[in-house]
C-alpha cells in the first residue's frame, strides 16, 4: 500500500522534467510504449508505470526499479507516443539522477549492466577505442561468470571475428583529459 | 535613433514635488465585451484595487481614438489605461489588433513629445479575468504614482 | 569524383572488419574518395550516455571537431551506433550553442566546434548522395534470385527528429538499394525492431529473445538471408544465431550480410574479398540462389481484364 | 439647456455601506445641468422605476443618469422605464457605482464616494451629448438556404419548411442522405439507419416548401442577415431529370468502372450512376471525370440504351441565384486517413479497414451482402480486432480532440459482428470508454456481456503479418501484460474530421473555423448554433463530432433560430451603428478596409449641389454594422460617428472627471 499525502512540490517530477526536457505530465497512460518497448518484459515497471510513479513522486520506488537500466534508447516508444513524450530521455534522466545521488540497486542484472558500461568506458579511457576481447574477458572476470559466452570464443577467434589486439589511438592522453573535464562538467550540472 | 529616443524620454521630470493630498487620476477605457465585463467581475468577486481609475466604456478597443488619450492627459488624467479582449478573442473579430497597433503608434508619439511610456498602458483582460483586472489597475496606479503628477502639457501650464 | 570524410568506428577494426573493407571497395567503385578522420576516438556508444551525459557528448564532439579540419562537407559512418551518437551530438550542439561551448571545453586542444559538416550514415549517403541510378549503373553481376530481408535496426532511422532520414517504422531505402542490385526485398515487418544490441554482453537473455523474433519474422517473409548496415545488428543476429536456434529449438540458417558485401558482389568483386569466412552462419546456401528466377504469384486472369476495362473501353 | 435627472441607488446595503449615497446626490445637485437628483433603496424595483417615470414628466428632464449597478446588468430595465414615460430610451446613461466603486473600494469610504461622484459627473456629461436613437428595422427575405443534405441538413430543412418557410437545400453529391445513409444500424437501439432515414429523404423531395438542388455547390454569398444573395453552381448531370424515369438501363450497360464512394471504394460503380438504390432524387448522373464519351468522345452507350433520350452530353454547369434570409451549414464529416500510422502497416495490409468500410460490409445493402469479409481473400473473419482512437487524441500523428462517436459505434460493430458471424470474437483495444448518453452505457455493457466482446485497455503499438493472420500487439493495462491478438481483420476507428471543403466554404460565407477545420460557433456554451455572422447557423458534424441524436437536435435548433429570425416582416436591430457625414468624407476608404463585417461600401455622389462631377464617399449598411467603432477611430476627417459612443459623448466623459 502506498499512502499519498500532500508533500508540497513534486520535486522528483520537476527534476526529471528539467533534466529530460520532456513533460511527464503529458502521459495519459495509453500503454503504447509498453507494447512497443522490446525490453518491457524484463523491466520491473514498464515505461507507462514509470511515468505514473514519477507523477506520484515515488522517487525511491522509481530508482529501485531496473527499468531505466534496461532501456535500450532504441526510441521506438517516443516515435509512437501519441503525447510526444521523449520517453528515453525521461528514462535517462531518472538514471542520471540515480547515478548522481549514488543510488545503487541490488538487482543483479542492473549490477551487470552497470558493470559492463563502466568497463566499456574504462576501456576507452585507456585506449581511446574499444578493445572487444579484453572487454569481454574483463566483464566475465568482474561479474564472476568466467565461462559466459566461452562456447562462442573458439569459433569467433578462429574465424577472426574478434581480433586479438587493438589499434590504439595516438592521442589517448587527450581522451584521459576529456574524462577529467567531463566529470567536472557533470559535477557542475548537479 | 534609439539613443535619441532615450534622451527624449528623460525630458519628463517630476520637477514639482507632488502635493501631499495629490491623488493620481487614471482614465481607463475598456471594451464592453471583455475588459468591461472583466472589471464587473472584479466587482462581483469583491477584489479590491486602488480607487484612482475612472472607467469609460466603449464597444471595442478599436473605438479608442488617439485623441481620447491625448485629451485625457491634457485635461484630467495622470495616466491612461486601454484594455481590450485577448488576441483572437475580439467580439468584433479583429478590432483589438487595430487597437494595439494604433496604441503603439500613439505611445511612440507621446514618448517623442516627452511623456514617460508608463503614462499610457495597454492590456488584454478577458471577461473571466476579474483578478487580472485588479492587478493591472494596481500596476498602472503604482507606475503613475512613481512618476508623480502630470504637469507637462496640461492646459493651465500653457495658458499661464 | 566525390570526396567524403570517413569515420570507421571501433568495430571496423574488430568484429566488423568485413564491413569496413567492403565499404571501401564499394565507395571506390562508386567514385567516392574516402578520407578517414585522423586519430579518431570511440563515440562512447550506449555506455557513455548511460553513465555520463557530458562524456556522451564530449567523445563524439572531438570527432566532429576533427572532421571539420578536413575540407569535406559530409561525413559518413558505417556503424549505426556511432552514427547515432555523432548525429545526436551534432543536432543537440547545433540546437544549443551554449551547451556546445561548455562541452567543447572537454575537447582539449582541437579547436572550436562550428557545425559545418553533415553527418550521414553509410546507408543514407549511398541512398541520397550517390543515388540508386549510380548504384544500378555499376552493377555487373546482379544478385537476382536472392530474396533478402532488409533489417535497419533501431538506430539508422530513429528518432526521426535526429536522423531526418526515411521512415522510422517501415523504411525502404535499403530495400530499394537491394532491388537495384537485382535481388528481391521481402516484405519484412521487423525492419526497425530492436535486436538488443547494447545488452550483447551484459544481458544475453534479452538479446536471444529479441533477435530470435527478428530471425523468425525474416524467415517468415521467405528470405534467404538478412541484410544489415550495422555491425551490432550483424554480430547479434549472426554470432548469436546458433544460441537462438538451440534455445528455441528451430533452424533458421539465415546468413546476415552487410549491405556493402552484397553491393561489392554485384559490382563484380570476387567472393573471397568479402571475408565471408568471418560469418558464423555460412553464406553459401543463400548465395547459391543467385541466378534463380523468382516466380511472381500470378494475378487471376479475370482481374487483369477488369483492369483493362477500367483504362480503355472498346 | 439640458435638464438631467440623477437617480442614485442604494442597492440595499451593496452600495450604501461603502459609498455615502446622500453625498453623491448632493454632489450631483451641484452640477449646472442637473435639475433633479434623488436616492432610493432599490432603483430597479417598481417604485424605483416609478420615481424615474414621475420625475421625467414633473421636471421635464431631457436625459437621465442612473447611478447603480453595471449597465450590463440593468441598462435594459431603465431604458424601458424611460420609454414607458414617453422618453427616448437612449437618453439614459448608467453610472456604474457598484461594480466599479462600492464593491472594489470597501476599505476607503471617502475614496469610494469621491469616485462615485466622479462617475456620476461623467455620466451626466455624457448624457448631455446623448441623442435620440431609434431601433433599426431591416426587411427580411423569408427563405432559408441549407448547405448539405445529410441528416443535419435534412432535419433542418424539414423543420423550417414545416413552419411554411421556403427552403433551398443544396447537396454536393447526386443524392441526399449523407453519411447516415451509409450506416447499417444505429446505436444504442440498433434501428436500421435506412429505415429511419429514407422516409425523411422522401419527405424532403416531396415537401412543397423545399426546393432540392442536388449535385451542386454554393459558390458565392453576398449581403447580410435577412438579405443574403446566394449563387449556386449546379453541376452538369448530363441527364435530363425531367424525362428520365430512373429505369437504370444506362448504368447497367455503362462499361466504365469507378471505385464506389458510397461503399467506401470496396466495390465499383459505373461512370453513369445513382449513388445507392434509395437515392433521392433517384436519377443517375454522369461522372464527367471518368466518362469515356466526355473524355475522349467515344462510347456513348448510355445514350443509345436510353429509351427516353434523356442523356445530353452537351449539358453545361448552371448558375442558380437565390435571395435568402438565413443559412444553415451542415457539411458533415469525413474519415481521417490513417496513413501516418506506419506501425500499423496501414496501406500495406488489405485486411486493415476503417470503421466506415466495416459499416458498409455489415450493411445488408453493402458490397458483401451484409457479411464481413477479408478484402485480401474474401474469407469471413472469425477474430476481429477493433482499435479505437486511431488518429484521435493523438497530437503526434493525428488530431488532439476526441472524436466522440467511436466508443459507441465500435460497441455497435462488436454487436453487429456477432449478429452476422455467430462464432466470431471481437477484441476491442480502447483507452477509455466514453459512453455518456441516454442508453449508451447499457449498450456498451450489452456488447460486452451479450456478445462476449473482449475489451483490452491499451493503445495498439504494432500490427504485423504472420501467415494470413495479422498480429496485433498492444498492452492490456488491466493485467499489465503485453498481448498479441491473432486477427483475421482489423478495424480502425479513425478520427472524425470535418469536411475538407470547410475552410473554403467558411471564407466564402465569411465565418470562422478552428485549426482542425471545424466551423466556429458564436459561443461555445450559450450560442452553440449561431456563428459570429448573424443569420448563419451550424448543424451537425460541421461544428464538431456528434452522434445522430445530437446532430438532429442541433439541426432542429437551427430551424428554431431561422423561424425566430423570420417571425416578423422586418428584423429589429440595435441603433448603435456608425453613420457617415458625407460632407466631411474624403473618400480615403480606410474605413472600408478595417470593417470586420464588410458593412462599408462606397457610393458616388455629386461634387456639389447640382454638379455633374462625382466624388466617392463611404456608405454604411446599417443592417450589417455591428457597432464596433473601428471605422470611427480610423477616420481621418472625423466624418464617421458611432451612435451611442460619439466623440462628443466620450470627450465629455473624459473632461468631466
Amino acid at each position: 500500500m502506498i499512502t499519498l499525502s500532500y508533500q508540497g512540490k513534486n520535486t522528483f517530477l520537476e527534476a526529471v522534467n528539467k533534466k529530460s526536457g520532456a513533460d511527464v505530465l503529458e502521459c495519459y497512460q495509453c500503454g503504447k510504449c509498453v507494447s512497443t518497448c522490446p525490453v518491457s518484459n524484463f523491466m520491473d515497471f514498464p515505461p507507462r508505470e514509470i511515468m505514473q510513479m514519477i507523477k506520484l513522486g515515488l522517487k525511491e520506488e522509481t530508482q529501485m526499479a531496473n527499468s531505466m537500466w534496461f532501456c535500450l534508447t532504441c526510441s521506438a516508444c517516443s516515435g509512437r507516443c501519441p503525447r510526444e513524450i521523449d520517453i528515453p530521455a525521461v528514462m535517462e534522466a531518472v538514471r542520471h539522477i540515480a547515478i548522481e545521488e549514488n543510488y545503487h540497486s541490488d538487482n543483479k542484472q542492473v549490477k551487470n549492466i552497470r558493470k559492463f558500461h563502466e568497463i566499456f568506458l574504462d576501456m576507452i579511457k585507456r585506449y581511446g577505442r574499444n578493445y572487444e576481447l579484453r572487454m569481454m574477458a574483463e566483464f566475465n572476470i568482474r561479474t564472476r561468470n568466467l565461462f559466459k559466452d566461452m562456447h562462442l570464443a573458439p569459433k569467433a577467434l578462429l574465424k577472426g571475428k574478434i581480433p586479438l589486439g587493438v589499434k590504439s589511438m595516438k592521442s589517448a592522453k587527450a581522451i584521459r583529459k576529456m574524462y577529467e573535464m567531463a566529470d567536472k562538467l557533470e559535477k557542475q550540472n548537479k | 535613433m534609439e539613443e535619441v529616443k532615450e534622451k527624449i524620454v528623460s525630458i519628463e521630470k517630476p520637477d514639482l514635488i507632488a502635493p501631499p493630498d495629490w491623488k493620481p487620476v487614471i482614465v481607463g477605457i475598456l471594451c464592453n465585451w471583455c475588459s468591461y465585463a472583466g472589471s464587473d467581475l472584479t466587482g462581483t468577486s469583491r477584489t479590491q484595487y486602488p480607487p484612482n481609475i475612472r472607467i469609460i466604456r466603449v464597444p471595442c478597443s478599436s473605438r479608442v481614438d488617439p485623441w481620447f488619450i491625448i485629451k485625457a492627459l491634457q485635461t484630467t488624467a495622470d495616466g491612461v489605461l486601454i484594455s481590450g479582449c485577448h488576441p483572437g478573442d475580439c467580439h468584433y473579430i479583429s478590432g483589438n489588433y487595430y487597437a494595439r497597433r494604433r496604441f503603439l503608434v500613439t505611445r511612440e508619439l507621446l514618448k517623442m513629445v516627452g511623456f514617460h511610456e508608463h503614462r499610457v498602458q495597454f492590456s488584454w483582460v478577458s471577461a473571466a479575468e476579474g483578478s487580472k483586472f485588479a492587478q493591472v489597475v494596481k500596476k498602472v496606479t503604482e507606475d503613475v504614482i512613481k512618476l508623480g503628477p502630470l504637469h507637462l502639457y496640461k492646459k493651465e501650464n500653457f495658458s499661464k | 569524383m566525390k570526396k567524403v570524410t570517413y569515420f570507421p568506428g571501433c568495430s571496423a577494426h574488430g568484429t566488423s572488419e568485413e564491413f569496413d573493407q567492403t565499404v571501401k571497395m564499394v565507395m571506390k567503385t562508386l567514385d567516392v574518395e574516402m578520407e578517414e578522420i585522423p586519430d579518431w576516438n570511440c563515440c562512447g556508444a550506449t555506455s557513455a550516455h548511460t553513465m555520463n551525459e557530458s562524456l556522451a557528448y564530449a567523445l563524439p564532439l572531438r570527432n566532429l571537431v576533427l572532421a571539420e579540419k578536413l575540407s569535406n562537407d559530409t561525413m559518413t559512418i558505417p556503424c549505426a551506433s556511432c552514427y547515432q551518437r555523432l548525429k545526436v551530438t551534432k543536432v543537440h550542439m547545433d540546437e544549443n550553442p551554449e551547451l556546445a561551448k561548455k562541452i567543447n571545453t572537454a575537447v582539449v586542444g582541437e579547436g572550436e566546434y562550428q557545425g559545418k559538416v553533415a553527418v550521414k550514415s553509410m546507408l543514407q549517403y549511398c541512398y541520397e548522395d550517390v543515388g540508386l541510378e549510380a548504384i544500378k549503373a555499376k552493377v555487373t553481376n546482379p544478385i537476382s534470385g536472392m530474396k533478402l530481408a532488409c533489417y535497419y535496426g533501431c538506430l539508422l532511422t530513429r528518432p526521426k527528429a535526429i536522423t531526418q532520414f526515411d521512415s522510422p517504422e517501415y523504411p525502404m531505402s535499403m530495400d530499394n538499394i537491394i532491388e537495384a542490385l537485382g535481388a528481391k526485398a521481402t516484405p519484412f515487418d521487423f525492419k526497425t525492431e530492436c535486436c538488443g544490441a547494447s545488452f550483447s554482453i551484459s544481458d544475453t537473455e534479452v538479446v536471444l529473445q529479441l533477435s530470435g523474433k527478428i530471425l523468425e519474422m525474416a524467415k517468415e517473409s521467405g528470405a534467404h538471408g538478412i541484410v544489415v548496415a550495422c555491425p551490432l545488428c550483424q554480430s547479434n543476429l549472426d554470432m548469436r544465431q546458433p544460441d537462438i536456434e538451440k534455445k528455441f529449438k528451430v533452424k533458421y540458417d539465415l546468413p546476415v550480410f552487410y549491405l556493402t558485401q552484397l553491393m561489392a558482389l554485384a559490382f563484380g568483386f570476387p567472393k573471397e574479398k568479402m571475408m565471408f569466412a568471418k560469418h558464423i552462419v555460412p553464406v553459401d546456401g543463400a548465395l547459391a540462389h543467385i541466378g534463380e528466377v523468382i516466380e511472381e504469384p500470378k494475378k487471376p486472369a479475370k482481374a487483369k481484364k477488369a483492369v483493362q476495362a477500367e483504362s480503355e473501353v472498346e | 439647456m439640458a435638464r438631467v435627472g440623477v437617480f442614485v441607488c442604494f442597492c440595499g446595503a451593496n452600495i450604501a455601506d461603502f459609498v455615502d449615497v446622500p453625498t453623491v446626490v448632493e454632489e450631483a445637485k451641484k452640477i449646472r445641468e442637473v435639475k433633479f437628483a434623488i436616492d432610493y433603496k432599490y432603483m430597479c424595483s417598481d417604485p424605483g422605476q416609478q420615481m424615474i417615470r414621475d420625475a421625467i414628466v414633473q421636471h421635464r428632464l431631457t436625459s437621465i443618469v442612473v447611478a447603480a449597478c453595471s449597465p450590463r446588468m440593468h441598462e435594459k430595465t431603465f431604458r424601458k422605464a424611460l420609454s414607458d414615460a414617453g422618453m427616448n430610451p437612449y437618453l439614459l446613461e448608467v453610472a456604474n457605482i457598484r461594480e466599479h466603486s462600492s464593491w472594489v473600494h470597501q476599505k476607503d469610504k471617502k475614496a469610494a464616494t469621491d469616485k462615485a461622484g466622479d462617475l456620476v459627473r461623467m455620466a451626466v456629461a455624457k448624457s448631455i451629448a446623448n441623442e435620440q436613437l431609434h431601433e433599426i428595422s431591416v426587411p427580411v427575405t423569408k427563405r432559408a438556404l441549407v448547405i448539405g443534405g445529410g441528416i443535419a441538413g435534412i432535419q433542418a430543412a424539414l423543420d423550417i419548411a414545416d413552419a411554411r418557410i421556403p427552403v433551398t437545400l443544396v447537396e454536393r453529391s447526386p443524392s441526399i442522405g449523407g453519411r447516415m445513409a451509409q450506416l447499417d444500424e444505429t446505436f444504442p437501439t440498433l434501428d436500421c439507419s435506412q429505415c429511419i432515414l429514407t422516409p425523411k429523404m422522401v419527405d424532403v423531395a416531396s415537401h412543397p416548401y423545399i426546393e432540392l438542388i442536388p449535385y451542386s455547390e454554393v459558390i458565392e454569398l453576398d449581403g447580410f442577415v435577412g438579405n443574403y444573395k446566394a449563387k449556386i453552381r449546379k453541376k452538369a448531370s448530363y441527364v435530363n431529370f425531367k424525362s428520365c424515369t430512373g429505369c437504370g438501363a444506362c448504368w447497367q450497360k455503362c462499361p466504365v468502372k469507378v471505385p464506389n464512394e458510397y461503399n467506401m471504394g470496396i466495390d465499383k460503380r459505373k461512370a453513369i450512376y445513382t449513388p445507392f438504390p434509395q437515392a433521392v432524387p433517384n436519377k443517375p448522373v454522369i461522372d464527367a471525370e471518368h466518362c469515356t464519351y466526355l473524355l475522349k468522345g467515344k462510347c456513348g452507350i448510355c445514350a443509345k440504351v436510353c429509351e427516353k433520350g434523356s442523356i445530353d452530353y452537351t449539358m453545361q454547369d448552371e448558375i442558380i441565384e437565390r435571395e435568402i434570409g438565413a443559412v444553415v451549414v451542415a457539411t458533415g464529416y469525413g474519415m481521417w486517413d490513417a496513413k501516418p500510422y506506419e506501425e500499423y502497416g496501414v496501406g500495406r495490409y488489405k485486411d486493415i479497414i476503417n470503421s466506415l468500410e466495416f459499416e458498409r460490409m455489415v450493411s445488408s445493402n453493402g458490397p458483401t451482402g451484409g457479411v464481413p469479409m477479408r478484402p485480401s481473400d474474401g474469407k469471413i473473419p472469425k477474430t476481429v480486432v477493433f482499435i479505437k482512437c486511431v488518429g484521435s487524441r493523438d497530437k503526434a500523428k493525428g488530431i488532439e480532440f476526441c472524436s466522440k462517436i467511436c466508443c459507441m459505434y465500435t460497441a455497435k460493430h462488436a454487436i453487429l459482428l456477432h449478429h452476422k458471424v455467430h462464432d466470431s470474437r471481437a477484441y476491442i483495444f480502447y483507452m477509455d470508454i466514453r459512453a455518456a448518453g441516454k442508453g449508451y452505457e447499457e449498450f456498451v455493457n450489452r456488447a460486452q456481456v451479450e456478445t462476449g466482446a473482449v475489451y483490452l485497455r491499451g493503445r495498439v503499438s504494432k500490427i504485423y503479418q504472420k501467415g494470413d493472420k495479422l498480429m496485433v500487439r498492444g498492452e492490456d493495462a488491466q493485467i499489465g501484460q503485453e498481448v498479441e491478438v491473432e486477427a483475421d481483420l482489423v478495424v480502425l476507428a479513425t478520427a472524425v474530421i470535418p469536411d475538407k471543403g470547410n475552410p473554403a466554404l467558411a471564407r466564402l460565407l465569411g465565418i470562422s473555423y478552428d485549426k482542425y477545420g471545424y466551423l466556429s460557433e458564436a459561443h461555445p456554451k450559450l450560442r452553440p448554433v449561431e456563428t459570429a455572422k448573424a443569420g448563419i447557423f451550424l448543424a451537425g458534424c460541421t461544428q464538431a463530432p456528434k452522434d445522430i441524436p445530437e446532430t438532429v437536435a442541433q439541426a432542429s435548433a437551427c430551424a428554431a433560430k431561422v423561424c425566430g429570425l423570420f417571425a416578423g416582416d422586418t428584423m429589429k436591430k440595435d441603433p448603435m451603428v456608425s453613420t457617415v457625414s458625407r460632407e466631411f468624407c474624403s473618400g480615403c476608404q480606410n474605413c472600408v478596409k478595417v470593417c470586420p463585417y464588410q458593412a462599408i461600401v462606397t457610393e458616388d455622389i455629386p461634387l456639389g449641389h447640382g454638379s455633374k462631377e462625382m466624388r466617392t464617399v463611404a456608405k454604411i449598411n446599417e443592417g450589417v454594422c455591428q457597432g464596433c467603432g473601428s471605422c470611427v477611430a480610423i477616420c481621418r476627417s472625423m466624418a464617421i460617428n458611432l451612435a451611442g459612443f460619439t466623440d462628443p459623448q466620450i470627450i465629455n466623459e473624459i473632461v468631466a472627471i
